[in-house]
C-alpha cells in the first residue's frame, strides 16, 4: 500500500466510544472546536468510519461493545491507525476491577499511539495525531 | 389540577399511620442543614408491609403528586430491601421532602408488584431491579433487560450479596493485563488481509507504535 | 441527410459522431485512472457490509420497506385533498348513486338547461 | 396520512446507534417508521454498562469519590457532590460553610460549561455549525476558570468528603469575576442568536412535545420537566450548599414567548436563561464567601477512620444540569459502603423520549434526542435499508436531511 502525499494532510478521524465517561469525548470536541482548531492541518471529525483514517477509540470496552468495535474497525478503508484516548482504554483507569468489561482497548484492537490522560487535554490530543502522522511516514518510508 | 394542601413531614407520617396502622414498620424523619443558613432539607423514611406498596404510593399521590426518583435495594442477607425514592411538594420554596417507602422482600419469595399502572415513568426502574436484584416484578409492561448485556450469565445478579452476586472469576483485573503478546513488534511489515477477530488472531498491526 | 453529419440546432451543433469520440476518449481516461487504483477492498469481511451504527447486518427481508412507505411524501403533499375526498368514500351504494344522479342533474343544466 | 384515516401500512424499522460517540449511555434506538414518521420507539441503554457501583461496593468512600467524577464526564461535580453529601449526612460530618459556597460554585460553573456544550450539540444537530463553534468557542472561557480553580478541566476532583480540596484564593475570585463579566456581555447576543433567529424557531417550535401530565407521570427532571412547565428544581425546593442561603427560583419558559409549551423550543429557552441564572449565583456566593476551613478534617486516615465507623443510610441529591441527581448510600461500619446506587439525571429523562419522538419526522429526531441533553450526540448515524439495496444514512445525511428541512421551511414561509 503507498501513502499519498495527501494522505497524511487530511487525516480523517471517526470517533468510537466503547463506554468512556464522557470526558474524553468532550475533549475530543473542545479539540475540533475554534480554539485549537486541528482543521488547520486537515483533521476532522467525520460520522462514519468508512471515510475515516483514524480511529478515536475511548473508553474501557464494555462486553456489549466488544464486538461492535471489532465490527467498527473492520469497516474502516487501509490504511489505518487507531487512538486510544485516555487512561481507561490503556490500563482500565478506575475501572480496573469491573465484570462488564472486555478490555483494554489493546485487547480488541491493535492500537498505534496511545494518548494517557483522564481525560487527555486537547493539546495532547493534537500531540498524539503528530505522532500518528509520524508513524505514517514511518510506515511510507519502510516501503 | 386542584392543589392539595403542604404538611410538614410529621403530618405526612401522622397520614400514614392513621390510614396504615399497623402496617407501618418504622417511620423517622432525617434533617440535614448545610450552607451558613444551615436551612434544613428534610427526609422521610417509611418502612412498610410489602403489600402496602401500592397503597401507600396511591396515598402519596392523594397528598400530591410526587416524583419518583428511583428504586434503590440492599442485600440483607435473608432478604432484600427495596426503596422507592420519591419526592413531594416539589415546586415549593424549600418545602420538598424525600419520601422513602422501603419494603423487604424475603428471598423465598421475591416478587412485588409494578408501580408502572400508577407512575409510568417507574419502568426502566423496575427493569433495572429486576436484572441486578434477580426480584420478579409481577405485571410489569416491559420485562427485558436493560443494563446488562444478552449474554450475561443467567441466575447472576450484580448486587446479590449471597452466592448468586458476582463471582470473583467474572471479575477482570484490567491493569493486570498489560500489552499484547501475539503481535509483532514495530516497524511493520506489509499488510496482510485483514483477519476476521483481529483480537483472537493477532494482526499485522502493531500496539504501541508511537509510544515507544 | 446524411445521419452523421452535423446539425445546426440554432443553439449550438449537434454531432453524434463528436460525442461518441467524446465518450469513448473519457472511458478510457477513466479506465486509465481507475487501473492505475489498487484494490484495497476486502470482500466478504465487515468491510463490504454496511456500516449500522455498529450492528450486524440483519437479514435483507427483515428490514424490507413496503412501498406504502416511499407514497408517504407524495400522500403528505396532498393531505387536504386526501382528507376532504377520503370519507366522502363511504362504500354504500346509494351514496354513489346520490352523487351520480346530482353531478348529472347538475350537468344538465349547465350543459343544455332545462326545457 | 396514512396513519390519520387509519389505511393499512407497514412500518419499517430505522435503529439509530449504539455507536453514539458522546453519551454516557451509548443508547441504541429502534425506529418504528411509517414513511417519515415515527411510528414507535424504542431503546436499549446499557452500552457502557461498567458496573460502577458494583465496583464502588468494594471500596472505600474516598476512593468512590474518584470513581465518582467518572461517572460521567460533564457533570463532574455533581456526583461527587451528591456521594459526599450521602456520606457526610451517615458519618455526621459538618462541612464547613465556606466548602459549601465553593461547591456551589463549582456546580454552577460546571452548570455553565454543560449547557453552552449542550447549546452547541444542539445548534449542530439542527445543522447550524456556525453556532456550534460559536458556542463551544464561548465555553472554553468556563474551561478555563474550571481549569484556574481545581486545576482539571473535565474531572474536576474539587470534591472531597468533608468539604473540597482547593481553596479559591483572593487572586482567583477578580478572575472568576472577569469570567461572569463575559458571560453576562455575551447572554443578550446568544439570546438573539438563538431564540430570534427564524430558522431556530421553526425547526424547534412545537416539536419534540411533552406535555405536563407526562413530564409528570415519565417522572422528568431538570430543563425538560421545566421546559414542560414542571417547576422542579432542587436548589429551590430542597436546601443543600448554599443554596439554602440564596433565593434561586426555578426557570419555567417566560410568559412572552408563548409560555410553557413543553417544546424543544422551549428547552433552548430554559437553559440559556439558567446561564444567566448561575452567574447570579456565582455572583452572590463570591459576595458572600465565608472565610474559614475548606475541609472538615485533613488528615486522609482520620477521615477513614471516621467514614469506617459511620452506620446508616442516607440520599444525596443535587440539581445537576440535566435535572436531579441522587446518590443513595447505605454503611454498616465496614469500610466499603453496603449499597450504593446512583440515579443519574438522564436515567429519569430517557422516558421522556417515547412521547416527544412519537409522530415526529426522521428529519427531527436528532434535535428532539439532544434536547433532553442526554450528555450529547456527536456522531450518531441511521441507517435504512430500502428494497433490499442499504442505503447508508451516516449522521452527515442526517444533518443533511436536516438543513433540507430547513431550507423547505424557509422556502414555504
Amino acid at each position: 500500500m503507498k501513502l499519498t502525499k495527501s494522505f497524511n494532510r487530511s487525516l480523517w478521524v471517526f470517533h468510537l466510544n466503547t463506554g468512556s465517561c464522557n470526558g474524553c469525548e468532550i475533549e475530543i470536541v473542545a479539540t475540533i472546536a475554534p480554539r485549537y482548531d486541528p482543521e488547520r492541518f486537515g483533521m476532522r471529525l467525520v460520522g462514519s468510519p468508512k471515510h475515516a483514517d483514524v480511529l478515536l477509540v475511548t473508553g474501557p470496552v464494555t462486553k456489549k461493545m466488544a464486538q461492535k468495535v471489532r465490527r467498527v474497525y473492520e469497516q474502516v478503508p487501509d490504511p489505518k491507525l487507531v487512538m486510544c484516548i485516555g487512561t481507561c482504554g490503556q490500563s482500565g483507569g478506575v475501572f480496573y476491577d469491573s465484570y462488564n468489561l472486555d478490555g483494554p482497548i489493546d485487547q480488541v484492537l491493535p492500537v498505534d499511539v496511545y494518548v494517557p490522560g483522564c481525560p487527555p487535554r486537547p493539546e495532547a490530543i493534537i500531540f498524539g495525531v503528530v505522532k500518528a502522522l509520524e508513524k505514517l511516514e514511518r510506515l511510507e518510508a519502510a516501503q | 389540577m386542584s392543589e392539595t394542601p403542604h404538611r410538614t413531614p410529621q403530618e405526612i407520617i401522622d397520614l400514614y399511620r392513621t390510614e396504615f396502622g399497623a402496617g407501618i414498620l418504622d417511620a423517622r424523619i432525617t434533617e440535614r442543614g448545610e450552607g451558613v443558613r444551615k436551612t434544613k432539607g428534610c427526609n422521610i423514611w417509611i418502612r412498610l408491609d410489602k403489600n402496602l406498596l401500592k397503597p401507600a404510593i396511591k396515598k402519596l399521590m392523594d397528598i400530591r403528586f410526587p416524583h419518583f426518583a428511583v428504586i434503590a435495594g440492599n442485600d440483607l442477607g435473608d432478604e432484600i430491601e427495596l426503596l422507592y425514592i420519591l419526592s413531594v411538594f416539589y415546586g415549593t420554596k424549600f418545602g420538598e421532602y424525600m419520601v422513602t417507602l422501603a419494603i423487604r422482600l424475603k428471598k423465598t419469595d421475591l416478587t412485588v408488584p409494578t408501580i408502572t399502572d400508577l407512575i409510568p415513568g417507574a419502568l426502566l426502574s423496575e427493569r433495572e431491579k429486576q436484572e441486578f436484584f434477580g426480584i420478579t416484578v409481577t405485571g410489569i409492561p416491559d420485562g427485558r433487560r436493560l443494563f446488562l448485556p444478552d449474554d450475561f450469565p443467567q441466575g447472576v445478579y450484580p448486587w446479590r450479596k449471597d452466592e448468586t452476586g458476582i463471582k470473583p472469576e467474572m471479575v477482570r483485573e484490567l491493569w493486570t493485563i498489560g500489552r499484547p503478546k501475539d503481535r509483532p513488534v514495530p516497524p511493520v511489515p506489509e499488510k496482510k488481509p485483514a483477519p476476521e477477530e483481529p483480537a483472537a488472531q493477532g494482526t499485522q498491526k502493531t500496539p504501541g507504535g508511537a509510544a515507544e | 441527410m446524411d445521419p452523421l453529419s452535423p446539425v445546426l440546432t440554432g443553439y449550438g451543433v449537434w454531432n453524434p459522431l463528436a460525442w461518441l469520440v467524446a465518450f469513448i476518449a473519457a472511458a478510457i481516461v477513466v479506465y486509465l485512472l481507475w487501473n492505475r487504483g489498487e484494490s484495497s477492498c476486502r470482500k466478504g469481511t465487515e468491510f463490504g457490509r454496511p456500516y449500522l451504527s455498529g450492528n450486524a447486518e440483519p437479514d435483507k427481508g427483515a428490514v424490507h420497506i413496503r412501498a406504502s412507505n416511499l407514497y408517504w411524501g407524495y400522500l403528505q403533499a396532498l393531505k387536504t385533498y386526501y382528507d376532504a375526498i377520503v370519507p366522502v368514500h363511504t362504500g354504500v351504494l346509494t351514496d354513489y348513486m346520490v352523487w351520480f344522479v346530482a353531478v348529472t342533474a347538475l350537468l344538465l343544466v349547465i350543459i343544455g338547461g332545462l326545457p | 396520512m396514512s396513519g390519520d384515516t387509519g389505511k393499512k401500512s407497514i412500518p419499517y424499522t430505522v435503529p439509530i446507534g449504539p455507536v453514539h460517540p458522546a453519551l454516557k449511555e451509548p443508547v441504541m434506538f429502534t425506529f418504528q417508521m411509517d414513511g417519515e414518521v415515527v411510528r414507535s420507539v424504542d431503546f436499549a441503554p446499557g452500552n457502557t454498562h461498567r458496573g460502577i457501583e458494583w465496583m464502588g461496593m468494594r471500596r472505600n468512600p474516598v476512593q468512590i469519590v474518584h470513581l465518582t467524577d467518572r461517572i460521567c464526564g460533564i457533570c463532574g461535580v455533581v456526583h461527587s457532590l451528591s456521594f459526599a453529601r450521602a456520606v457526610e449526612q451517615i458519618a455526621e460530618i459538618e462541612v464547613p460553610p465556606r466548602a459549601d459556597y465553593i461547591r456551589t460554585i463549582m456546580h454552577e460553573l460546571e452548570r455553565i460549561q454543560s449547557h453552552l456544550l449542550w447549546a452547541g450539540v444542539a445548534a449542530h444537530e439542527l445543522g447550524f455549525d456556525s453556532l456550534f463553534y460559536l458556542a463551544w468557542r464561548v465555553r472554553e472561557q468556563s474551561m478555563d476558570l474550571i481549569e484556574n480553580i481545581t486545576g482539571n478541566r473535565v474531572n474536576y476532583a474539587i470534591v472531597q468528603i468533608g468539604g473540597v480540596r482547593r481553596d479559591i484564593s483572593d487572586d482567583q475570585i477578580p478572575l472568576v469575576e472577569q469570567g461572569l463579566a463575559y458571560y453576562r456581555g455575551l447572554l443578550d447576543q446568544m439570546k438573539n442568536v438563538f431564540l430570534n433567529d427564524s430558522t431556530i424557531r421553526m425547526r424547534c417550535r412545537d416539536h419534540g412535545l411533552l406535555s405536563y401530565r407526562d413530564a409528570q407521570l415519565l417522572c422528568a427532571i431538570g430543563p425538560t420537566a421545566r421546559a414542560s412547565g414542571v417547576a422542579m428544581d432542587v436548589r429551590h425546593d430542597y436546601p443543600y450548599c448554599a443554596y439554602g442561603d440564596l433565593d434561586v427560583h426555578p426557570v419555567l419558559p417566560p410568559q412572552e414567548s408563548g409560555g410553557p409549551r413543553g417544546d424543544v423550543y422551549d428547552r433552548i429557552i430554559v437553559r440559556l436563561l439558567e446561564i444567566a441564572q448561575s452567574t447570579d449565583i456565582i455572583q452572590q456566593c463570591l459576595d458572600n464567601l465565608p472565610a474559614g476551613e475548606i475541609l472538615w478534617e485533613k488528615k486522609l486516615p482520620k477521615l477513614l477512620f471516621t467514614l469506617k465507623k459511620a452506620q446508616g443510610e442516607a440520599i444525596g441529591r443535587v440539581e445537576a444540569p440535566r435535572g436531579e441527581c441522587m446518590h443513595y448510600v447505605r454503611m454498616d461500619g465496614n469500610e466499603a459502603p453496603a449499597t450504593w446506587k446512583v440515579k443519574a439525571s438522564s436515567y429519569s429523562n430517557l422516558m421522556s423520549w417515547i412521547p416527544m419522538l412519537k409522530g415526529e419526522q426522521l428529519a427531527d429526531i436528532p434535535i428532539i434526542v439532544a434536547s433532553i441533553d442526554p450528555c450529547m450526540s456527536c456522531t450518531d448515524r441511521v441507517t435504512i435499508i430500502r428494497q433490499g439495496s442499504a442505503a447508508d444514512l451516516t449522521k452527515d445525511d442526517l444533518t443533511r436531511l436536516s438543513r433540507e428541512k430547513t431550507r423547505r421551511l424557509i422556502q414555504c414561509r
